[in-house]
């Protein structure tokens, strides 16, 4: 690797080049800034806009879908044209922490599975629910089955991503605890491996239409989406953590 | 090719870049050609058809929409190699930490993954063009849907690579600053089209001006410029490290 | 590191403890087998004895299992605490719901 | 919540009780967020399942005839045992004998690894009676033992990772050893719990 003969190895001998301004963490902390700003206008689109989060019911008829969209129709298409502007930066929080990740001991190998993982499921985690909601919204005299095609659709794929984001998560706590820079703290790890049982319990979404264990369960989502909330701060406060402990001018090894 | 440095194992990490630059303009011309024989895009189809009258032209076109998503499908994501040489060359950048390039990465992925499902759409309502109408026009809408609308991750990868080159700033800037601004430039044009999900007519609904025509050029004049500035960076950096070290 | 010294002691000593916590954790675990509702041949009924006879049983164990397995008993006091309000946050709602 | 624990997560060594013998954390501040959350997010699971049992409890009490007490208390015996060795395998690796800890902890193991044959048994049965996840007093039993038994298995890990530990001279941390036997302890806790709450409630 050329690129090896630029950049050595070791992250306190990657200082910048003589060639180089005076090392500054500005990209480092633009980047970082989009991850609250992006799960902000995430919880506005998904909460008051798509409604998706609390979840519409899976047991109702055609008729209760139908006028869920004849309700919501209009927050609904904005929702997805902000989703649709500002949904990259889901890429940017998650190329982000596979950045931080790349920066451990622990080798790249769970950064790359973690960026991955995350990457893939942005399309049926986020945007499809997004996509279907919004083609029953555009033409309400839609025929019901379609509409309940389009309703069930998007949420098991909203509520059905799991092993995208599992599949990240288990990279994720394994990289820190196998990491000896400290990048992130230990009790991350642990506590996502809260969110791996989190999926577990999620699968019973595309099992029972009803009940606690439904799409809109009190154990599935609602409890799901509490620890969710807790790590997803959690992470957000380490990995602000670690950028403010990155040394200036430095970059992960090759 | 590579500057009169001939095998040696550095010179395989130019050369594997110079293929993927050209990978991607083939596939670009191939896809030129898939778009221009999809009879959906001239004109675009507009958002208000009925069903009957969607059902009635996917039946009427079957084979040349089957043959535009063929190519669509085998092509598209042959355009991510010129995207894998933009990364490598982020990385080059000496005078940051990477960062930029690592977002830029992760965005690909993710619009690529998008990229080709929009495509699906259209094949699954062409594959049975007999399907009752209604199926066919939630098929199409929601294949038009995923093609224009999300433009999130593309102005993504086109802010960070501008953020890149304007922290390049070193004496070795591995990019002319006028990319940057360019690439901004493409981010501002796509933007847009994200509008198309809301209108059902007009210039922002997605066969109008800007979502469907501005959106598209400005995506193809993107890749057509990059290939271009992307082969005299390759090639600038063989000189580098070719001859000297 | 003088820990080690003063684990050691307190280990040997509460050994014999410990055994005796997982003999009176067996013994009540047999004994409620005959509280369950699942024997054949004769129609469950709900009782609420029993079912406070449950609440006090799990209660006593878990706080064995906390206090000698989990090593509490000697811990700081903070986590003493914290246990000991879980057992009791949890227990009592769960009679509470069972009971209203 | 979670935020006093992570920073006393960040505090290694807490200060002190003033009491004769000097209080002692076992493992370290991570575990026991970990083990303390998981224990309110059962807590969560158990006190859901409670109310959900209060709305019909006719149906939850005729479904829970049909459970296998004698297995389920074959089962809480196994953990318990196995919890037993771990407990005096921690005792062991303390007092300088860490083939015997080793020994010990792989008990517990073959305890762990009986527990999870006798669940699935116990499902396989279930299910071939025709009890799957459809009922609602069912969904609650498959779901808590499934959980549970995830974390059965990964205490299994866990307690492979200890012996390994424990087999190398060089290493031998006993806090290492601590944290798996705490984990391992929650386990068998949490089971207790569903034993009473699934098999014996009315």
């Amino acid at each position: 690797m050329s690129v090896s003969e630029l950049t050595p190895d070791d992250e306190k001998a990657t200082a910048v080049a003589d060639s180089a301004a005076p090392a500054s963490k500005r990209d480092l902390n633009i980047v970082f800034w989009i991850f609250p700003a992006f799960f902000g206008v995430f919880g506005i689109v998904f909460v008051p806009l798509l409604r998706v989060i609390p979840p519409p019911r899976p047991d109702v008829g055609y008729a209760g879908m139908i006028s869920f969209f004849e309700a919501h129709h209009t927050t609904i298409r904005i929702g997805l044209v902000l989703l649709c502007l500002a949904f990259g930066g889901a890429a940017v929080a998650n190329g982000y922490v596979a950045y931080q990740m790349k920066r451990m001991t622990s080798g790249p190998v769970f950064a790359y599975v973690y960026m991955g993982g995350m990457a893939v499921g942005v399309l049926p985690g986020m945007l499809l629910v997004a996509v279907c909601f919004d083609a029953a919204s555009m033409r309400l005299d839609r025929a019901p089955r379609v509409v309940g095609f389009l309703y069930d659709l998007g949420m098991l794929s909203f509520n059905g991503s799991l092993g995208c984001f599992s599949t990240a998560y288990l990279a994720f706590a394994i990289a820190i605890l196998l990491d000896r820079n400290k990048i992130f703290p230990k009790w991350l790890a642990y506590l996502t491996i809260w969110q791996i049982v989190t999926e577990l319990l999620a699968t019973m979404m595309w099992v029972l239409p009803a009940g606690p264990f439904a799409w809109n369960g009190s154990m599935t989502f609602w409890l799901g989406t509490a620890i969710f909330a807790i790590w997803l701060n959690c992470q957000g406060l380490m990995l602000k953590k670690a950028t403010d402990q990155q040394p200036a001018g430095t970059r992960p090894p090759e | 090719m590579t500057a009169g440095v001939d095998d040696l194992p550095r010179t395989s990490n130019v050369r594997t870049q110079q293929m993927a630059l050209w990978t991607t303009a083939v596939a670009l011309v191939i896809l030129l050609i898939a778009y221009a024989a999809f009879p959906g895009f001239w004109p675009p189809m507009s958002p208000q058809l009925s069903a009957d009258q969607v059902a009635t032209f996917y039946r009427a076109h079957t084979a040349w929409i089957r043959f535009s998503m063929v190519t669509f499908n085998l092509c598209g994501i042959m355009l991510l190699p010129m995207f894998g040489v933009i990364v490598v060359q982020m990385k080059r950048m000496t005078t940051q930490s990477q960062v930029f390039a690592y977002v830029f990465l992760s965005a690909t992925v993710s619009s690529s993954t998008i990229f080709a499902l929009a495509d699906i759409f259209f094949a699954t309502a062409a594959f049975r063009p007999n399907r009752d109408p209604e199926i066919v026009l939630v098929l199409n809408d929601l294949g038009w849907l995923v093609f224009v609308a999300p433009v999130g991750m593309a102005l993504v990868q086109n802010i960070m690579l501008a953020l890149a080159i304007y922290h390049d700033n070193g004496a070795g800037a591995i990019f002319p600053r006028w990319v940057g601004y360019f690439s901004l430039a493409v981010a501002i044009a796509m933007a847009p089209s994200a509008l198309s999900v809301a209108f059902d007519s007009g210039p922002f609904a997605w066969n109008g001006v800007i979502s469907f025509w501005l959106r598209n050029i400005a995506f193809g004049t993107f890749v057509v410029v990059m290939l271009v500035v992307l082969r005299k960076t390759v090639h600038q950096q063989s000189v580098d490290e070719g001859p000297f070290q | 590191m003088t820990r080690p010294t003063i684990i050691r002691n307190s280990a040997q000593g509460s050994t014999r403890a410990i055994t005796i916590a997982w003999i009176v954790l067996c013994a009540l675990t047999i004994g409620t087998w005959s509280l369950a509702p699942a024997h054949s041949g004769v129609a469950a009924v709900a009782s609420v004895s029993i079912s406070v006879a449950v609440v006090v049983l799990g209660f006593i164990k878990g706080r064995l299992i906390i206090r000698y397995f989990m090593e509490v008993r000697t811990a700081p006091r903070w986590l003493r605490l914290a246990a000991d309000g879980w057992l009791l946050v949890l227990w009592t709602a769960v009679l509470v719901i069972y009971l209203v | 919540m979670t935020e006093s624990r992570s920073e006393s997560a960040v505090l290694p060594d807490p200060p002190a009780a003033a009491t004769a013998k000097a209080p002692h954390l076992p493992g370290d501040g991570a575990i026991w967020v970990m083990v303390l959350g998981d224990m309110i997010i059962f807590g969560a699971y158990f006190l859901i399942y409670m109310v959900h049992r209060a709305m019909t409890p006719e149906a939850f009490l005729a479904a829970q005839q049909h459970l296998n007490v004698t297995v389920g208390v074959i089962n809480t015996l196994v953990l318990l045992t196995s919890s037993w060795f771990v407990v005096r395998g921690v005792c062991a690796a303390r007092d300088g004998h860490p083939e015997r800890a080793a020994r010990l902890l792989c008990g517990a193991g073959a305890c762990g690894l009986a527990f999870i044959a006798i669940k699935a048994y116990e499902w396989s049965t279930e299910i071939s009676h025709g009890y799957t996840v459809h009922n609602g007093f069912f969904s609650f039993y498959y779901v808590l033992t499934g959980v549970h038994v995830f974390h059965v298995t990964l205490g299994l890990l866990i307690l492979g990772l200890c012996v390994r530990e424990l087999s190398v001279p060089a290493r031998r941390r006993i806090s290492f050893v601590e944290q798996g036997a705490t984990y391992w302890h929650m386990v068998d806790l949490l089971w207790v719990v569903i034993f009473g709450l699934l098999y014996v409630m009315r």
